[in-house]
């Protein structure tokens, strides 16, 4: 399994066939003579601005603190929660209330909700 | 053959994506300018458009991905947020034309400004995504398309001589005005291989649920819509060459391509114009809109889905809601709509090779296509169409500037 | 695991490898697992096609036309560097353990 | 890596040069206008052809009219600014 091709950057859902984003960071352990080995997968936009330039992500990260819901979104998995990696990467967790969904949250219930129609 | 029936998918997709304010605005100036000059550049777009269509219906149909989520979890976030960035502004100023399309089509029939039917028609689109599913946009806007088959009525009763249509349909240099007549070329193209298009007919597939089975009928659907399209624009061709071109006319303004319609067709014609007009940019509209959100949404792996209310995919729904919102706006400022279009449509040129080049790759990707990777005759193709996408994308500002 | 250190995989991408005397030897493309228990491991990091237009380079050099042009021709050589021969205590700056890599493998 | 940033300084300065090469001279914008005029002109004959037909609606008709108008300021105003004698 390679980490560009079969992780970064793919899709990722919960156990209910949620779209919680995409995989925007991998982390790795590094470890005392043992290979690294993946400690977690980290979906948010701010993981994705740090991957252009690291002045973005922390402008970015202040700026979604500052609004909205107040939350930057990033939310970091365990890999022990990772169940498959395939055409998506299937997590062990209900999306509903996790950060990855707090701006869609926030949007439908403070715009979206409020316009005829929305349910 | 329930399958075959999908070809609304493709007939939609070509009624709003080939066949728009785009294509109307700029054969009809090609028409007037050159005659039939420039017909063998409607003839290569749409061979483009059917290879490129075809391609990423059988992407999404094998690999399960649309191609806007191919090409983030193939070539990165960096490559995405590169290439939606200017694809945004660009659909974005696309938008606003068709909005502009639609309203001037009103403006016809009612003789009320085209500003102020931005707002009505962008919320008449708005409400249609917001209260409606796919298949509602997608059936409703391919029957009522069917109006822009005047066109080609139009064409047929002003007897062109086929000899000189079909001659060309092979290129030829321009005799004077080589400037304009190249950019007009380019704003064709531009206009006809819209990056919008491929991403909506993409998601079209995944929400339409295809796969390896549907590849036949993912052939069937791009080579019939596609040329259904083509049909109508060489109508727009043929009646503008047969109408402006000796007159010595050029099209600077939508109400004057409407006279080639009542030329042909009596009082009826503006109506039959106004509506083919009007319902064509109007798909074009939404297809803009929807493809833009959907880019958005799968390229950050969001909920979306049009088959659902809006609020259980509030950033998607919102995403649309503010293209079309703000995109109206422009239009009720009173810019004139066919300016836009067609400094749009040059613009759409120049963001070609970010569409058409992850093709070469995604088409070929064992792990996406398997067996289904692209043969020979495909990846000629695709290799030729970004290497034309990546000329004219170097030549389209500076022949904005010479001859736009 | 008291002092467990974390390093972001995805910014390891495209990072240059520091050789012996700093020299720039190799870029990171690629990094390739390997399941352990319930875990999974580095095995090795590959150097490859960086970034897009790189992948397109190395595609068109691979098709039989283009193959045989001298300089669009040649193909990226993806090259292994096993794990433990990439240090990364500073992971802005990873560099080789070992004079050569070429015996990597 | 190290070819990439003349190749593309070298990409501007080529698309400077033809951007500055492609900016249409005074006397190319006075014939551009003057083509404009005619062009209004027999859009104008081809209208009053039609309505005389009866092919076209009034109301219609008052638009292009109006449309007529505006593009034949624009084109004179145009004429002038260019420097037109």
């Amino acid at each position: 399994m390679n980490l560009t091709r079969d992780i970064l950057d793919q899709q990722v859902v919960d156990r209910r066939g949620q779209r919680l984003g995409k995989v925007d960071g991998v982390i790795l352990e590094l470890r005392e003579g043992a290979p690294p080995r993946i400690a977690a997968i980290e979906i948010g936009p701010v993981a994705v601005a740090r991957r252009m330039h690291p002045r973005l992500a922390a402008w970015l990260q202040r700026w979604l603190h500052g609004h909205g819901p107040r939350s930057d979104g990033t939310l970091r998995i365990p890999w022990s929660q990772v169940k498959a990696i395939g055409v998506d990467v299937r997590v062990d967790l209900i999306a509903d209330g996790t950060p990855a969904r707090a701006w869609e949250e926030w949007l439908r219930d403070h715009v979206v909700r409020r316009l005829p129609g929305a349910e | 053959m329930k399958k075959y029936l999908q070809v609304t998918l493709g007939i939609f997709t070509s009624i709003g994506g080939f066949l728009e304010v785009g294509a109307i605005a700029t054969t009809a100036q090609a028409g007037a300018q050159f005659g039939f000059r420039l017909a063998w550049v409607l003839l290569l777009g749409t061979i483009c458009v059917i290879f490129l269509v075809e391609m990423s219906g059988r992407l999404s149909a094998v690999s399960k991905h649309t191609l806007q989520d191919a090409m983030r979890e193939r070539f990165g976030a960096g490559f995405f947020l590169l290439s939606t960035i200017p694809g945004m502004v660009v659909d974005w100023l696309v938008l606003a034309s068709e909005i502009g399309g639609v309203a001037l089509a009103l403006q016809l029939v009612t003789g009320v400004g085209y500003q102020w039917w931005a707002f009505p028609v962008a919320i008449a689109a708005w409400l249609l995504m917001w209260k409606g599913n796919l298949g509602l946009v997608e059936n409703g806007t391919a029957l009522l398309g069917l109006v822009a088959l005047a066109f080609v009525v139009a064409a047929v009763r002003l007897h062109p001589p086929l000899h000189d249509l079909a001659a060309g349909l092979v290129p030829s240099l321009p005799r004077s005005d080589g400037a304009g007549y190249w950019f007009l070329a380019v704003s064709i193209l531009g206009a006809l291989i819209s990056p919008y298009l491929f991403f909506f007919y993409s998601s079209g597939a995944i929400e339409d649920q295809w796969d390896e089975n549907h590849i036949g009928s993912n052939r069937f659907t791009a080579i019939v819509g596609m040329s259904f399209g083509a049909v109508l624009a060489f109508g727009v061709l043929t009646a503008a060459a047969m109408v402006f071109y000796p007159r010595g006319i050029q099209v600077d303004r939508y109400e004057q391509v409407a006279l080639m319609l009542t030329e042909a067709l009596g009082r009826p014609g503006l109506y039959l114009f106004a509506g083919a007009l009007g319902i064509t940019c109007f798909g074009a509209a939404l297809e803009v809109a929807l493809g833009r959100a959907y880019v958005l949404a799968q390229g950050f792996g969001w909920n979306y889905t049009l088959n659902s209310p809006p609020a259980n995919s509030a950033r998607f729904s919102l995403v649309y809601t503010g293209m079309i919102g703000s995109a109206a706006v422009l239009m009720a400022l009173g810019i004139d709509p066919l300016t836009l279009t067609v400094f749009s449509m040059a613009l759409t040129a120049v963001t070609l090779p970010l569409v058409t080049l992850p093709f070469i790759l995604l088409m070929n990707d064992r792990a996406y296509m398997g067996e289904y990777r692209n043969g020979w005759i495909g990846n000629v193709a695709v290799v030729g169409i970004s290497l034309l996408a990546s000329l004219i994308a170097l030549v389209a500002i500076p022949l904005q500037l010479l001859g736009g | 695991m008291s002092q467990a250190r974390e390093v972001r995989g995805e910014l390891l991408l495209g990072r240059k490898v520091l050789g012996p005397g700093g020299r720039v030897d190799a870029r990171i493309e690629e990094i390739v697992l390997e399941p352990q228990g319930d875990d999974y491991v580095v095995r090795e990091y590959l150097s490859g096609p960086e970034g897009f237009l790189e992948e397109l380079m190395d595609f068109a050099g691979g098709t039989p036309l283009i193959r045989h042009i001298p300089f669009l021709g040649r193909r990226i050589r993806r090259r292994p560097i096993r794990w433990d021969w990439l240090d990364l205590s500073d992971p802005e700056r990873p560099h080789l353990k070992h004079p050569s890599t070429d015996a990597s493998r | 890596m190290v070819r990439r940033v003349p190749l593309f300084s070298r990409l501007v300065l080529i698309g400077a040069a033809l951007v500055a090469g492609c900016t249409k001279s005074p006397e190319a914008r006075t014939e551009e206008a003057a083509m404009r005029l005619t062009s209004w002109e027999a859009t104008a004959r081809l209208l009053e052809e039609q309505r005389a037909r009866g092919a076209v609606p009034e109301q219609f008709v008052r638009q292009v009219l109006r449309a007529a108008a505006e593009a034949r300021e624009e084109a004179t105003a145009k004429r002038r600014a260019a420097g037109a004698p």
